[in-house]
Protein backbone atom coordinates (compact mmCIF):
# COMPACT_ATOMS: atom_id res chain seq x y z
CA UNK A 1 0.00 0.00 0.00
CA UNK A 2 1.28 3.15 -1.04
CA UNK A 3 0.27 6.94 -0.53
CA UNK A 4 -0.03 8.45 -3.80
CA UNK A 5 -0.17 12.25 -3.75
CA UNK A 6 -0.77 14.74 -6.87
CA UNK A 7 0.03 18.65 -6.82
CA UNK A 8 -0.72 21.33 -9.20
CA UNK A 9 -2.47 20.86 -12.57
CA UNK A 10 -1.56 16.81 -11.88
CA UNK A 11 -3.69 16.98 -8.74
CA UNK A 12 -6.49 18.81 -11.27
CA UNK A 13 -6.43 16.17 -13.70
CA UNK A 14 -6.70 13.05 -11.60
CA UNK A 15 -9.29 15.04 -9.44
CA UNK A 16 -7.98 14.19 -5.90
CA UNK A 17 -5.08 15.32 -3.99
CA UNK A 18 -4.58 11.53 -2.50
CA UNK A 19 -5.45 8.32 -2.42
CA UNK A 20 -3.87 4.80 -1.25
CA UNK A 21 -2.88 2.65 -3.73
CA UNK A 22 -2.31 -1.18 -3.71
CA UNK A 23 0.56 -1.85 -5.83
CA UNK A 24 3.49 -4.31 -6.53
CA UNK A 25 4.93 -1.95 -8.87
CA UNK A 26 8.69 -2.15 -8.80
CA UNK A 27 9.51 1.52 -10.32
CA UNK A 28 8.15 4.95 -10.36
CA UNK A 29 7.23 4.03 -14.13
CA UNK A 30 5.71 0.61 -13.32
CA UNK A 31 3.01 2.35 -10.85
CA UNK A 32 2.44 4.54 -13.86
CA UNK A 33 1.73 2.75 -15.98
CA UNK A 34 -0.71 0.77 -13.61
CA UNK A 35 -2.36 3.87 -12.91
CA UNK A 36 -2.35 4.83 -16.77
CA UNK A 37 -4.14 1.66 -17.20
CA UNK A 38 -6.75 2.57 -14.81
CA UNK A 39 -8.73 5.38 -16.38
CA UNK A 40 -8.71 8.65 -18.69
CA UNK A 41 -8.09 10.80 -16.51
CA UNK A 42 -4.64 9.01 -15.28
CA UNK A 43 -3.26 8.76 -18.94
CA UNK A 44 -4.22 12.56 -19.12
CA UNK A 45 -2.22 13.42 -16.11
CA UNK A 46 0.47 11.22 -17.02
CA UNK A 47 0.72 11.48 -20.82
CA UNK A 48 3.90 13.57 -20.96
CA UNK A 49 6.24 11.83 -18.09
CA UNK A 50 9.08 14.81 -19.21
CA UNK A 51 6.69 17.16 -17.76
CA UNK A 52 7.21 15.76 -14.49
CA UNK A 53 8.86 15.47 -11.38
CA UNK A 54 8.43 12.65 -8.63
CA UNK A 55 8.89 13.18 -5.05
CA UNK A 56 9.55 9.80 -3.09
CA UNK A 57 9.16 9.73 0.73
CA UNK A 58 9.62 13.79 0.01
CA UNK A 59 12.77 13.27 -1.98
CA UNK A 60 13.18 14.16 -5.26
CA UNK A 61 13.32 11.62 -7.34
CA UNK A 62 13.41 9.51 -10.97
CA UNK A 63 10.64 7.34 -13.20
CA UNK A 64 13.09 4.64 -13.00
CA UNK A 65 13.90 4.67 -9.32
CA UNK A 66 12.90 1.72 -7.37
CA UNK A 67 9.84 1.58 -4.82
CA UNK A 68 11.25 -0.99 -2.36
CA UNK A 69 10.07 0.34 1.09
CA UNK A 70 8.67 3.75 -0.15
CA UNK A 71 5.55 4.96 1.44
CA UNK A 72 4.88 8.25 0.06
CA UNK A 73 5.00 8.81 -4.02
CA UNK A 74 3.95 12.37 -5.07
CA UNK A 75 3.85 13.56 -8.42
CA UNK A 76 4.08 17.24 -9.93
CA UNK A 77 4.93 19.46 -12.62
CA UNK A 78 8.09 21.55 -11.98
CA UNK A 79 8.04 23.73 -9.20
CA UNK A 80 7.47 27.31 -9.65
CA UNK A 81 8.30 29.22 -5.74
CA UNK A 82 10.07 31.86 -4.83
CA UNK B 1 18.38 28.82 10.77
CA UNK B 2 14.77 30.27 10.63
CA UNK B 3 12.16 28.58 7.96
CA UNK B 4 9.03 29.50 8.46
CA UNK B 5 6.30 28.38 5.65
CA UNK B 6 3.49 30.05 6.94
CA UNK B 7 -0.40 31.76 5.30
CA UNK B 8 0.30 34.75 7.14
CA UNK B 9 1.44 37.85 5.42
CA UNK B 10 4.92 39.14 7.41
CA UNK B 11 6.86 42.08 7.99
CA UNK B 12 10.17 42.47 6.69
CA UNK B 13 10.69 45.20 8.75
CA UNK B 14 10.05 43.19 12.27
CA UNK B 15 11.89 39.85 10.91
CA UNK B 16 15.22 42.13 9.62
CA UNK B 17 15.01 44.04 12.83
CA UNK B 18 15.62 40.75 14.90
CA UNK B 19 17.81 39.23 12.39
CA UNK B 20 21.65 38.09 13.66
CA UNK B 21 21.07 39.73 16.48
CA UNK B 22 22.82 38.19 19.49
CA UNK B 23 26.15 36.74 16.99
CA UNK B 24 28.56 39.53 17.34
CA UNK B 25 31.01 38.33 14.13
CA UNK B 26 28.35 39.54 11.30
CA UNK B 27 29.42 42.85 8.79
CA UNK B 28 27.10 41.83 6.40
CA UNK B 29 23.20 41.53 5.86
CA UNK B 30 21.47 40.55 3.02
CA UNK B 31 17.48 40.64 1.97
CA UNK B 32 15.50 39.71 -0.56
CA UNK B 33 12.05 39.84 -0.80
CA UNK B 34 9.38 38.80 -3.37
CA UNK B 35 6.48 40.12 -4.22
CA UNK B 36 3.11 39.39 -6.81
CA UNK B 37 3.52 41.70 -9.35
CA UNK B 38 -0.01 42.98 -11.58
CA UNK B 39 1.24 41.91 -15.15
CA UNK B 40 -1.63 41.12 -16.75
CA UNK B 41 -4.39 41.95 -15.38
CA UNK B 42 -3.70 39.44 -12.54
CA UNK B 43 -6.39 39.77 -10.03
CA UNK B 44 -5.18 36.88 -7.43
CA UNK B 45 -2.09 34.14 -7.13
CA UNK B 46 -2.82 31.18 -5.22
CA UNK B 47 0.11 28.94 -3.77
CA UNK B 48 -0.34 25.79 -3.50
CA UNK B 49 2.72 23.43 -1.65
CA UNK B 50 3.61 20.02 -0.54
CA UNK B 51 3.21 19.96 3.60
CA UNK B 52 6.24 17.93 4.72
CA UNK B 53 8.51 18.04 1.95
CA UNK B 54 8.73 21.86 1.56
CA UNK B 55 10.07 22.27 5.04
CA UNK B 56 12.58 19.19 4.70
CA UNK B 57 13.68 20.89 1.08
CA UNK B 58 13.99 24.52 2.52
CA UNK B 59 15.80 23.08 5.28
CA UNK B 60 18.34 21.19 3.20
CA UNK B 61 18.66 24.48 0.72
CA UNK B 62 19.40 26.25 3.92
CA UNK B 63 21.65 24.13 5.39
CA UNK B 64 23.73 24.00 2.49
CA UNK B 65 24.12 27.67 2.46
CA UNK B 66 25.10 27.62 6.06
CA UNK B 67 27.96 25.72 5.03
CA UNK B 68 29.03 26.71 1.88
CA UNK B 69 29.42 30.50 2.71
CA UNK B 70 30.17 30.13 6.61
CA UNK B 71 26.87 32.40 6.96
CA UNK B 72 26.14 33.45 10.75
CA UNK B 73 22.29 33.30 9.87
CA UNK B 74 19.88 32.36 7.34
CA UNK B 75 16.05 33.24 7.30
CA UNK B 76 13.54 31.80 4.84
CA UNK B 77 9.70 32.92 5.08
CA UNK B 78 7.57 31.54 2.59
CA UNK B 79 3.65 32.01 2.03
CA UNK B 80 1.08 29.75 0.47
CA UNK B 81 -2.51 30.67 -0.32
CA UNK B 82 -4.43 32.96 -1.92
CA UNK B 83 -2.14 36.36 -2.94
CA UNK B 84 -2.90 39.62 -4.44
CA UNK B 85 -0.66 42.15 -6.49
CA UNK B 86 1.90 43.39 -4.12
CA UNK B 87 1.66 41.09 -1.80
CA UNK B 88 4.86 39.67 -0.26
CA UNK B 89 5.34 35.89 -1.43
CA UNK B 90 8.39 35.17 0.02
CA UNK B 91 11.68 36.42 2.09
CA UNK B 92 15.47 35.16 2.50
CA UNK B 93 17.74 36.78 4.54
CA UNK B 94 21.59 35.98 4.97
CA UNK B 95 23.99 36.83 7.69
CA UNK B 96 27.89 36.72 7.64
CA UNK B 97 31.37 38.39 7.89
CA UNK B 98 31.60 39.83 4.57
CA UNK B 99 29.17 41.07 2.06
CA UNK B 100 30.40 39.21 -1.23
CA UNK B 101 29.56 35.84 1.17
CA UNK B 102 25.71 37.16 2.09
CA UNK B 103 25.09 38.64 -1.27
CA UNK B 104 26.15 34.80 -2.80
CA UNK B 105 24.12 32.92 -0.64
CA UNK B 106 20.82 34.70 -0.90
CA UNK B 107 20.83 34.42 -4.47
CA UNK B 108 21.94 30.51 -4.01
CA UNK B 109 19.57 30.46 -1.76
CA UNK B 110 16.68 32.15 -4.64
CA UNK B 111 17.79 30.02 -7.25
CA UNK B 112 17.11 26.55 -5.30
CA UNK B 113 13.50 27.50 -3.79
CA UNK B 114 12.88 29.08 -7.45
CA UNK B 115 12.95 24.91 -8.87
CA UNK B 116 13.83 22.75 -5.83
CA UNK B 117 11.15 24.02 -3.03
CA UNK B 118 7.75 22.15 -3.79
CA UNK B 119 5.75 25.29 -4.70
CA UNK B 120 3.29 25.69 -7.52
CA UNK B 121 1.72 28.80 -8.60
CA UNK B 122 -1.72 29.64 -10.20
CA UNK B 123 -2.51 32.41 -11.63
CA UNK B 124 -6.07 34.01 -11.76
CA UNK B 125 -6.59 36.97 -14.74
CA UNK B 126 -9.16 38.18 -16.98
CA UNK B 127 -8.62 35.35 -19.02
CA UNK B 128 -8.80 32.85 -17.24
CA UNK B 129 -6.63 30.91 -14.54
CA UNK B 130 -3.40 29.22 -15.55
CA UNK B 131 -0.87 26.97 -13.74
CA UNK B 132 3.05 29.07 -14.24
CA UNK B 133 5.09 26.95 -16.08
CA UNK B 134 8.67 26.91 -15.00
CA UNK B 135 11.12 28.55 -17.38
CA UNK B 136 14.81 27.10 -18.74
CA UNK B 137 16.30 30.50 -17.32
CA UNK B 138 15.37 29.13 -13.81
CA UNK B 139 16.15 25.27 -14.35
CA UNK B 140 19.90 27.01 -15.70
CA UNK B 141 20.17 28.93 -12.73
CA UNK B 142 21.52 26.54 -10.76
CA UNK B 143 24.22 25.51 -12.68
CA UNK B 144 26.68 28.10 -11.36
CA UNK B 145 26.53 27.07 -8.14
CA UNK C 1 15.59 57.92 -5.58
CA UNK C 2 16.35 58.49 -1.64
CA UNK C 3 19.80 59.34 -0.08
CA UNK C 4 20.41 59.58 3.37
CA UNK C 5 24.37 60.81 4.90
CA UNK C 6 23.57 61.39 8.70
CA UNK C 7 25.05 60.63 11.93
CA UNK C 8 21.71 59.15 13.47
CA UNK C 9 21.14 55.16 13.62
CA UNK C 10 18.49 54.20 11.62
CA UNK C 11 16.36 50.86 11.68
CA UNK C 12 16.19 48.96 8.40
CA UNK C 13 12.48 47.47 9.55
CA UNK C 14 11.02 50.81 9.30
CA UNK C 15 13.53 51.90 6.25
CA UNK C 16 12.04 48.90 4.23
CA UNK C 17 8.49 48.74 5.10
CA UNK C 18 8.09 51.79 3.53
CA UNK C 19 10.35 51.40 0.94
CA UNK C 20 9.06 50.92 -3.19
CA UNK C 21 5.47 51.34 -1.71
CA UNK C 22 3.14 53.05 -4.17
CA UNK C 23 4.97 51.60 -7.26
CA UNK C 24 2.92 48.24 -8.47
CA UNK C 25 5.65 47.04 -10.89
CA UNK C 26 7.88 45.57 -8.02
CA UNK C 27 8.75 41.87 -7.80
CA UNK C 28 11.90 41.76 -6.27
CA UNK C 29 13.96 44.06 -3.56
CA UNK C 30 17.11 43.54 -2.24
CA UNK C 31 18.22 45.11 1.10
CA UNK C 32 22.12 45.30 1.98
CA UNK C 33 22.90 46.26 5.53
CA UNK C 34 26.83 46.70 6.67
CA UNK C 35 27.52 46.28 10.57
CA UNK C 36 30.66 47.42 12.55
CA UNK C 37 32.05 44.08 13.52
CA UNK C 38 34.31 44.24 16.57
CA UNK C 39 37.53 42.34 15.23
CA UNK C 40 40.84 42.43 17.05
CA UNK C 41 39.07 44.19 20.00
CA UNK C 42 37.59 47.08 18.38
CA UNK C 43 36.28 49.42 20.70
CA UNK C 44 34.76 52.35 18.44
CA UNK C 45 35.01 53.73 14.50
CA UNK C 46 35.14 57.18 14.04
CA UNK C 47 33.73 57.76 10.15
CA UNK C 48 34.87 61.06 8.18
CA UNK C 49 33.31 62.36 5.14
CA UNK C 50 33.03 65.20 2.79
CA UNK C 51 29.81 67.13 3.59
CA UNK C 52 28.64 67.96 -0.22
CA UNK C 53 31.28 65.50 -2.53
CA UNK C 54 29.50 63.06 -0.44
CA UNK C 55 26.15 63.37 -1.37
CA UNK C 56 27.11 64.55 -4.95
CA UNK C 57 28.78 61.01 -5.19
CA UNK C 58 26.21 58.51 -3.71
CA UNK C 59 23.90 60.70 -5.97
CA UNK C 60 26.00 59.60 -9.18
CA UNK C 61 26.19 56.38 -8.63
CA UNK C 62 22.34 55.72 -7.53
CA UNK C 63 21.49 57.51 -10.36
CA UNK C 64 23.54 55.12 -12.66
CA UNK C 65 22.41 51.95 -10.76
CA UNK C 66 18.72 53.60 -11.18
CA UNK C 67 18.99 53.56 -15.15
CA UNK C 68 21.44 50.65 -15.82
CA UNK C 69 19.21 48.54 -14.16
CA UNK C 70 15.68 50.25 -14.65
CA UNK C 71 15.09 50.06 -10.90
CA UNK C 72 11.62 51.04 -9.45
CA UNK C 73 13.59 52.53 -6.48
CA UNK C 74 16.59 52.84 -4.76
CA UNK C 75 18.22 54.07 -1.52
CA UNK C 76 21.14 54.50 0.59
CA UNK C 77 21.92 55.39 3.87
CA UNK C 78 25.50 55.63 4.84
CA UNK C 79 26.55 57.02 8.33
CA UNK C 80 29.07 59.05 9.58
CA UNK C 81 30.67 60.26 13.41
CA UNK C 82 31.27 57.69 16.19
CA UNK C 83 30.22 53.81 15.78
CA UNK C 84 30.80 51.02 17.82
CA UNK C 85 30.66 47.02 17.43
CA UNK C 86 26.96 45.67 16.41
CA UNK C 87 26.15 49.10 14.90
CA UNK C 88 24.99 49.32 11.32
CA UNK C 89 27.04 51.60 9.29
CA UNK C 90 25.08 51.76 6.03
CA UNK C 91 22.32 49.71 4.06
CA UNK C 92 21.19 49.88 0.51
CA UNK C 93 18.07 48.55 -1.36
CA UNK C 94 17.36 48.80 -4.88
CA UNK C 95 13.65 47.14 -6.41
CA UNK C 96 12.75 46.42 -9.19
CA UNK C 97 10.90 43.86 -11.77
CA UNK C 98 13.14 40.82 -11.95
CA UNK C 99 15.38 39.45 -8.77
CA UNK C 100 18.50 39.36 -11.10
CA UNK C 101 18.10 43.17 -11.50
CA UNK C 102 17.55 43.81 -7.59
CA UNK C 103 20.32 41.57 -6.73
CA UNK C 104 22.93 42.79 -9.32
CA UNK C 105 22.33 46.54 -8.92
CA UNK C 106 22.57 46.15 -5.04
CA UNK C 107 26.10 44.62 -5.43
CA UNK C 108 27.09 47.71 -7.88
CA UNK C 109 26.07 50.17 -5.52
CA UNK C 110 27.84 48.58 -2.81
CA UNK C 111 31.18 48.06 -5.02
CA UNK C 112 30.99 51.79 -5.71
CA UNK C 113 30.18 52.85 -2.50
CA UNK C 114 33.57 50.95 -1.15
CA UNK C 115 35.77 52.71 -3.12
CA UNK C 116 34.03 56.17 -4.58
CA UNK C 117 32.22 58.17 -2.37
CA UNK C 118 34.63 59.73 0.27
CA UNK C 119 33.72 58.12 3.58
CA UNK C 120 37.11 57.26 5.84
CA UNK C 121 37.26 55.18 8.75
CA UNK C 122 38.96 55.42 11.78
CA UNK C 123 39.36 52.27 13.89
CA UNK C 124 40.22 52.03 17.68
CA UNK C 125 41.35 49.51 19.06
CA UNK C 126 44.06 47.75 22.44
CA UNK C 127 47.06 48.58 20.17
CA UNK C 128 45.58 52.35 19.11
CA UNK C 129 44.06 53.99 16.40
CA UNK C 130 44.36 53.41 12.95
CA UNK C 131 42.89 54.30 9.73
CA UNK C 132 41.35 51.82 7.31
CA UNK C 133 43.60 51.17 4.16
CA UNK C 134 41.55 50.66 0.69
CA UNK C 135 41.79 47.21 -0.01
CA UNK C 136 42.58 46.30 -3.79
CA UNK C 137 40.30 44.27 -3.85
CA UNK C 138 37.82 46.69 -3.07
CA UNK C 139 39.04 48.67 -6.55
CA UNK C 140 39.21 45.54 -8.32
CA UNK C 141 35.94 44.71 -7.62
CA UNK C 142 34.62 47.91 -9.77
CA UNK C 143 36.12 45.97 -13.04
CA UNK C 144 33.35 43.87 -13.20
CA UNK C 145 31.08 47.02 -13.76
CA UNK D 1 42.84 82.17 -4.07
CA UNK D 2 41.48 78.06 -3.67
CA UNK D 3 39.99 76.17 -0.64
CA UNK D 4 42.33 73.32 0.10
CA UNK D 5 41.14 70.50 2.21
CA UNK D 6 42.36 67.80 3.93
CA UNK D 7 40.85 64.59 4.87
CA UNK D 8 41.45 61.49 7.18
CA UNK D 9 45.36 60.79 7.88
CA UNK D 10 45.87 64.29 5.14
CA UNK D 11 44.21 66.13 7.79
CA UNK D 12 46.35 64.88 10.51
CA UNK D 13 49.41 65.40 9.00
CA UNK D 14 48.77 69.03 7.71
CA UNK D 15 47.22 69.84 10.96
CA UNK D 16 43.80 71.32 10.28
CA UNK D 17 40.87 70.57 7.67
CA UNK D 18 40.77 73.35 5.13
CA UNK D 19 42.81 76.41 4.56
CA UNK D 20 42.63 79.37 2.09
CA UNK D 21 45.93 79.26 -0.73
CA UNK D 22 46.91 82.15 -2.19
CA UNK D 23 48.33 80.38 -5.44
CA UNK D 24 49.30 81.21 -9.12
CA UNK D 25 49.88 76.83 -9.70
CA UNK D 26 48.53 75.66 -13.48
CA UNK D 27 47.94 71.89 -12.05
CA UNK D 28 47.40 70.31 -8.85
CA UNK D 29 50.99 68.93 -8.69
CA UNK D 30 52.45 72.55 -9.13
CA UNK D 31 49.93 73.49 -6.12
CA UNK D 32 51.12 70.17 -4.48
CA UNK D 33 54.83 71.16 -4.80
CA UNK D 34 54.13 74.97 -3.66
CA UNK D 35 52.76 73.74 -0.38
CA UNK D 36 55.90 71.30 0.27
CA UNK D 37 57.96 74.10 -0.01
CA UNK D 38 56.39 75.35 2.90
CA UNK D 39 56.79 73.19 5.85
CA UNK D 40 57.76 69.90 6.93
CA UNK D 41 54.30 68.92 7.31
CA UNK D 42 53.50 69.22 4.14
CA UNK D 43 56.26 67.16 2.62
CA UNK D 44 55.22 64.31 5.42
CA UNK D 45 51.30 64.78 4.18
CA UNK D 46 52.35 64.84 0.20
CA UNK D 47 55.43 62.34 0.49
CA UNK D 48 53.96 59.68 -1.31
CA UNK D 49 51.51 61.34 -3.93
CA UNK D 50 50.13 57.62 -5.39
CA UNK D 51 48.68 56.88 -1.62
CA UNK D 52 46.58 59.95 -2.62
CA UNK D 53 43.37 60.80 -4.24
CA UNK D 54 42.23 64.55 -4.84
CA UNK D 55 38.91 66.06 -5.81
CA UNK D 56 38.34 69.14 -7.82
CA UNK D 57 35.19 71.38 -6.59
CA UNK D 58 34.18 67.92 -5.53
CA UNK D 59 34.70 65.74 -8.20
CA UNK D 60 37.39 63.08 -8.08
CA UNK D 61 40.26 64.37 -10.78
CA UNK D 62 44.41 64.10 -11.41
CA UNK D 63 47.42 65.66 -9.93
CA UNK D 64 48.36 67.07 -13.39
CA UNK D 65 44.68 68.39 -14.13
CA UNK D 66 44.40 71.98 -14.46
CA UNK D 67 43.26 74.15 -11.51
CA UNK D 68 42.35 76.87 -13.93
CA UNK D 69 38.36 77.95 -12.45
CA UNK D 70 38.41 75.51 -9.75
CA UNK D 71 37.13 76.74 -6.11
CA UNK D 72 37.82 73.98 -4.06
CA UNK D 73 40.64 71.17 -4.06
CA UNK D 74 40.47 68.87 -1.86
CA UNK D 75 43.64 66.00 -0.59
CA UNK D 76 42.58 62.56 0.95
CA UNK D 77 43.15 58.74 1.06
CA UNK D 78 41.94 56.44 -0.89
CA UNK D 79 38.22 56.34 0.71
CA UNK D 80 36.49 53.63 2.72
CA UNK D 81 33.16 53.51 2.90
CA UNK D 82 30.63 50.95 2.79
Amino acid sequence: MIDVMYFAWVRERIGEPREAVETQAATVVDLVEELKAREPRYEAAFADLSALRVALDQELSDFDAPLDGVREVAFFPPMTGG
Amino acid sequence: MDIRVQTEPFSVGDVLDGFGKGSHDIGAVVSFTGIVRDTGGLTRMVIEHYPGMTERAINEIASEAMERWSLADCLVIHRHGTLVPGDQIMMVATASRHRAAAFEAAEFLMDYLKSRAPFWKKEFGPDGAEWVAAKDEDEDALSRW
